[in-house]
């Protein structure tokens, strides 16, 4: 009853340790705040949902890399994959993403590391890099991030422990959230300023609602490795719509690599899940990551946020629930409905790519010329970077439906217009 | 009962000075502002549809339309009451208000106010938890709360 | 007054008239229920927007069509369409609808009527029918609705005088909805059959809110004449999705049209918001037609639906904020970002449709055979079925927006399919 309750909340949390700026170790602060901790550590769990979730399979543990549980690879479920990335790192391993305990360990041995050389950049969103950022830099953040950014993967590797601990999210005195990652202050700047708001400093602008999204877009978000620095940069100067990022692309000349069998100067996109939820309806409803991915839920007399960060379909009741009054079945059956259509949209724009990816390595070994391959090598260019924007989302679709059949639609009528422009030419 | 009273008498003061205001607040029973009983609000056919909605809601058991409408201390409940009242009152009469009638700034206020009241052990550690944090509002995820939508 | 407040919400109306299953004419219903015939009478304004409404053209006159005002051209507007319609009646007279009060003049009146011999059974939609049929069936509802198809379209009209009245939609006795379209009986009969409902009734097993949405459906819906008779047939014998009755019309081999410039047997896709909005979150959620297009309004101490059928941007208060807490401008802000997202695709849907008829063309200008052309005549039969498909739905995507980007997507890739398919052969 509600009286008990007041009393036992008098005091929600009991300060055993005093925090500071330099703890990473999550179990320090779990003393505190053990609720939070005890679900911070269920990360661990693997459940799969049609879309979602993970699988854990078993493998045998090497030299080289020895996890004996590894998320399913999308390679195997999806071949023509290795086709559209022929050429590139994702090409070699690519497995569906599973809970925040695992970033850590994923990226280190992921093949892509063994087939490419991958700086100390990779790291930002892989580990709880806070402190060994603010150790590099001598106190100063960006300095440390510049550091770590240019520095080999594997010496970076060595100054990290844990993966995201509660220090990049949370200040120690208050536990109010907070960004720590520069490369999504300076994105987020970049973003605003388009808008027309100068100079946005995030931790001193964004409101609480909006921090409760803008701790995830530290990592959830597309990005590149700018210059020989190897800075890390969300490509928002223009906004965060898949075509204004093209275009930030397409100004700076960016290419992640050149197509194996077409030649082509093609872009990755990587999980755009803030940018996708940017442009969907519950972002615009003000609804939050953390609303979906961390409900609240009740211990005790308490209510905390849920630190199993992990697919809302697990967790329907109180993820969604709250909001909307339907049954757990029927609130699948609406998800499930929105990510069906997405899916069949990326099959059909995936045969398509497929298929022009075919015409222009024929096109080519026809003897066409590299200035009339040039049209239909930067269709395929676009095509690809919208159905990868779409692909390498993580919602399939849920987190802004609409939006996302919008750029599968435009990744094939980009494919149209490559097939149509390798059919114009003859080879001399 | 004399804070009552008198505030209700200086609402039908205020009422007479702008005549049709007082008007209503009497003949349509505006005093039934200054009861606890839910089925008073309901003597007015524009409170129907809330007072239906309290019905169906997850309070009906637990809380009356002054215990989320009016805030806590003798005092400012029944200026609330008064000023709620008689504007309402006026609004009703002439049939100038927003259709479907919503809840104004400081009324929301005084609603988050109560949830927090009653609640203060469960929100303890998401809300107080933190300084300065700003407030999260709750009727964002439980808009249904009061009356079932 | 309050006094009258009080007084009013005693009884909600007087009998005045005695209504009976006869009388057509809504003046004489309206003596029983004034507000609702005041509101019903409003149909006659118009107003546009971006999308929707109309906008009141002044013309002169003339003895074949005395409309003083009708609503803006589309063909003007867009001029794109007349390639897609070439050779049938819609490219010579396309308009943006508008209110109920002009269906039965816009109708009669509409150049379509010259260039092509309409049937009887165009006024299924047009009129108030019901008391029509029923006497020229001698009381069989069914017999008249045969009776009135197949009537040449002049002396069916006859018949008639009133756009769609109360009794279209209203038992006389007890003012409850009810179907009065045999041809909308049968539809959602076949649909529900199809998802293996037997027998289904509508005014004997629908509820009251489905009642809500089908008195709409008895003519929002897509339509064609069955053979010799010109039956007036709902193609929804596999269920309510585009794919399902473009299937319907391959397996009887119909169409509407041959388009004069591909040669393609190429359909029409006619205000298909029923089938739409069966798609959507809205239609999923059970909000009716009527809760948006006809909000219960306030008159003293009454609740009425309004009987000013219109577009709800017109209206948000009472159409949208009984559920959406979000201010006027927001929501009108939340239907337009969905449909320009629509309106986009739609354009580029068009432009790639145009390609592929300007392909077809050319190829049979080139001498393709028949045999040769056939697989791209198909493809733009698919393609126009489905650009249509959204192009002809009334709200520009907002009934169902991902679902209709997704028919959009579909389109582009048919489209797509053809221009390839055009290009693999020679002509021998
Ligand atoms: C309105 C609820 C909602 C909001 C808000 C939301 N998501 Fe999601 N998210 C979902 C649902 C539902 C899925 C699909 C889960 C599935 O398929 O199992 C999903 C999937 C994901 C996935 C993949 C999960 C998995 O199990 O593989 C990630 C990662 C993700 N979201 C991150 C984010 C981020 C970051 C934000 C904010 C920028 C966000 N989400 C906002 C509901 C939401
Ligand atoms: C420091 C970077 C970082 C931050 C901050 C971060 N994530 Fe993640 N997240 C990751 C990485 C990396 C993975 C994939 C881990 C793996 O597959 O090994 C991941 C995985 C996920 C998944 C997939 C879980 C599954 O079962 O598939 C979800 C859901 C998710 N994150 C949501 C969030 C939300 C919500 C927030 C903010 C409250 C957030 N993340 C903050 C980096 C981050
Ligand atoms: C901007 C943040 C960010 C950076 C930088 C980043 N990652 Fe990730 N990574 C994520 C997120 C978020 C996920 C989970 C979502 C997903 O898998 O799509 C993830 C998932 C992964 C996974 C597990 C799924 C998979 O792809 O097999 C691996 C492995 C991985 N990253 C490796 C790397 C490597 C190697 C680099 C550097 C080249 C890198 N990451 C850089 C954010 C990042
Ligand atoms: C990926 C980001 C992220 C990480 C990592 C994280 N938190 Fe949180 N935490 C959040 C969010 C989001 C909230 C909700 C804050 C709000 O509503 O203002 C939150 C809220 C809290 C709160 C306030 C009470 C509540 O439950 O809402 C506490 C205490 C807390 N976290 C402790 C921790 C601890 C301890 C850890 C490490 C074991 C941790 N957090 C790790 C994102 C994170
Ligand atoms: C904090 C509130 C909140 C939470 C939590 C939330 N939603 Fe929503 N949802 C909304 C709002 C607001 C809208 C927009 C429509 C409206 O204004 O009512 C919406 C819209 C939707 C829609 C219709 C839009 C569309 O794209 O078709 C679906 C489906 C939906 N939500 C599913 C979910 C699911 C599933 C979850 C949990 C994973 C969830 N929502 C969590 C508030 C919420
Ligand atoms: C448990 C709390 C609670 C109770 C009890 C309650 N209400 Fe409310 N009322 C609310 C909330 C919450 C809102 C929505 C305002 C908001 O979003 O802040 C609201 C809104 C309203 C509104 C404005 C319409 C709107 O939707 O904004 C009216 C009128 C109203 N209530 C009248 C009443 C009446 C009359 C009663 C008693 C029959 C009553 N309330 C009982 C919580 C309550
Ligand atoms: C004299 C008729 C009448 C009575 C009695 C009445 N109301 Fe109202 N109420 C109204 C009218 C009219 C409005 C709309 C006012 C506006 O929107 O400006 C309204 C609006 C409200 C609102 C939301 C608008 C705002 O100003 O925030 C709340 C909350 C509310 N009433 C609560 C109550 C409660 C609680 C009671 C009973 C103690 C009650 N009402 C009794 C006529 C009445
Ligand atoms: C007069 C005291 C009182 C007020 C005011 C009040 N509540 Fe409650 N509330 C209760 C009681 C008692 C219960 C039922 C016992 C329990 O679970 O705590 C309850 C239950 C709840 C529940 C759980 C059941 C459900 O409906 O999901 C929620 C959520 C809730 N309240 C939120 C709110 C919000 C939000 C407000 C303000 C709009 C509010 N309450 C105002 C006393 C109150
Ligand atoms: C971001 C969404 C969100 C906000 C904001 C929010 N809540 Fe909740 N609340 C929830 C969820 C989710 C639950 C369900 C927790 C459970 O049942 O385990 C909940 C549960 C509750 C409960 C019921 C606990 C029980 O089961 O008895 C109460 C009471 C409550 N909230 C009150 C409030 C009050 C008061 C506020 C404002 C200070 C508030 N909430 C703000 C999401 C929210
Ligand atoms: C959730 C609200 C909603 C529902 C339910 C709904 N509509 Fe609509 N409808 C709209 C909106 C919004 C528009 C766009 C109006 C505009 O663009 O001006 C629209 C547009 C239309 C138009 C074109 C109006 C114009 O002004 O040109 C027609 C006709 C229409 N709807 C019929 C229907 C039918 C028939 C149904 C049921 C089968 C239905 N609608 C269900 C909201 C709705
Ligand atoms: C008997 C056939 C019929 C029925 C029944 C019918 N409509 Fe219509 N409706 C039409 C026709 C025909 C038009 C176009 C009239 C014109 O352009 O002259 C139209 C036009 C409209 C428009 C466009 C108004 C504008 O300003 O552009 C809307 C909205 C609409 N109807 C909604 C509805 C709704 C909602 C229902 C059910 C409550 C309904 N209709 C029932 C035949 C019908
Ligand atoms: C199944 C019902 C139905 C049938 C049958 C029908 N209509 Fe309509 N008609 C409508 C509806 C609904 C609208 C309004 C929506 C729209 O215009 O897309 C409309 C609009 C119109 C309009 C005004 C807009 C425009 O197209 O210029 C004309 C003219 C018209 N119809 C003529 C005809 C003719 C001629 C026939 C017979 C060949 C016919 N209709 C048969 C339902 C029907
Ligand atoms: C295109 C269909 C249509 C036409 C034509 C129509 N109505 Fe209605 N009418 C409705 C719908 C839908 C409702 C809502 C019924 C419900 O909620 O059950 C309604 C409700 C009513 C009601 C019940 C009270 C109310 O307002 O909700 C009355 C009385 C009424 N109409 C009278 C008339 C009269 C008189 C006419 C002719 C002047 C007329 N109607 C023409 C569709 C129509
Ligand atoms: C009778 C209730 C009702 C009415 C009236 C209504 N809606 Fe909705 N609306 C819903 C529900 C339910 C959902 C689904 C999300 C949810 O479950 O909250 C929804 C979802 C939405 C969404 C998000 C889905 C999407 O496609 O992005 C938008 C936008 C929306 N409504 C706009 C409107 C507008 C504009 C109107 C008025 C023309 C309107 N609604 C009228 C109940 C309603
Ligand atoms: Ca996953
Ligand atoms: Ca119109």
């Amino acid at each position: 009853n509600i009286l008990e309750r007041k009393s036992e909340a008098k005091n929600p949390f009991y300060r055993v340790v005093e925090l500071n700026d330099t703890l990473t170790d999550p179990a320090l602060w779990g003393k505190n705040f053990p609720l939070q901790y005890d679900t911070y550590r269920r990360t661990v769990d693997q459940v799969r949902t049609r879309f979602g979730g993970s699988e854990a399979m078993p493998r045998t543990p090497s030299q080289a890399d020895p996890r004996s549980i590894v998320a399913q690879s999308r390679l195997e479920e999806d071949p023509r994959l290795r086709t559209m990335w022929a050429g590139y790192a994702f090409a070699t391993d690519f497995r569906e993403e599973r809970g925040h305990a695992y970033m850590l360990d994923d990226q280190t041995y992921t093949e892509r590391q063994i087939v490419a050389q991958q700086p100390g950049a990779c790291l930002n969103c892989h580990a709880s890099t806070y402190t060994a950022m603010k150790t590099l830099g001598g106190g100063d953040l960006v300095k440390g991030f510049e550091a770590i950014n240019r520095l080999p993967y594997a010496e970076a590797r060595a100054l990290v422990t844990h993966p995201v601990a509660c220090i990049d999210c949370h200040a120690p005195d208050t536990m109010q959230l907070r960004v720590t990652r520069p490369a999504f202050m300076e994105g987020i700047r970049a973003a605003k300023a388009a808008e027309g708001v100068k100079d946005y400093d995030v931790n001193r602008d964004a409101t609480r609602q909006e921090m409760r999204a803008y701790v995830c877009g530290q990592c959830h978000v597309e990005y590149h490795f700018q210059g020989a620095d190897k800075r890390l940069v969300y490509p928002w100067s223009k906004g965060l719509k898949v075509e204004q990022m093209l275009a930030s692309y397409d100004e700076a000349k960016f290419k992640d690599w050149t197509h194996a069998e077409t030649g082509a100067p093609v872009l990755k996109a990587q999980h755009p899940e803030f940018e996708m939820w940017s442009q969907g309806i519950h972002a615009r409803s003000g609804v939050a990551c953390a609303d979906c991915h961390m409900p609240y839920m009740r211990v005790g007399a308490l209510k905390i946020s849920d630190h199993h960060v992990r697919s809302p379909l697990l967790n329907v009741n109180l993820a969604c629930q709250t909001c909307h009054r339907w049954s757990e079945d029927e609130l699948k059956a609406r998800v499930l409905t929105i990510q069906e259509r997405t899916f069949g949209l990326r099959n059909l724009a995936m045969d398509a790519l497929i298929a022009l990816i075919g015409d222009i390595k024929g096109a080519a070994a026809d003897g066409h010329t590299e200035a009339q391959l040039a049209p239909a090598r930067d269709f395929q260019r676009k095509a690809q970077f919208y159905l990868d924007f779409v692909e390498a989302e993580n919602s399939m679709g849920f987190h802004a439906p609409q939006e996302a059949a919008r750029i599968l639609a435009e990744s094939i009528d980009f494919t149209r217009k490559g097939q149509v422009a390798v059919r114009e030419v003859r080879p001399p | 009962m004399k804070l009552p009273v008198a505030v209700l008498m200086l609402v039908v003061a205020a009422g007479l000075a702008l005549g049709v205001g007082a008007y209503t607040f009497v003949y349509a029973r505006g005093a039934s502002y200054l009861t606890n009983d839910p089925a008073a609000c309901a003597n007015c056919h524009v409170m129907r549809e809330q007072y239906d909605g309290w019905i169906a809601g997850s309070h009906r058991a637990v809380a009356v339309c002054n215990d989320c409408h009016t805030p806590p201390g003798l005092v400012s409940k029944y200026a609330t009451k008064a000023l709620n009242g008689f504007w309402h009152s006026f609004a009703f009469t002439t049939g100038r208000f927003h259709e479907p009638i919503q809840i104004n700034a400081r009324n929301h206020a005084v609603t988050e106010a109560a949830c927090r009241h009653c609640h203060a052990a469960v929100v303890e550690s998401i809300d107080a938890g933190r300084h300065g944090a700003a407030r999260l509002t709750c009727t964002g995820c439980h808009a249904s709360v009061g009356h079932l939508q």
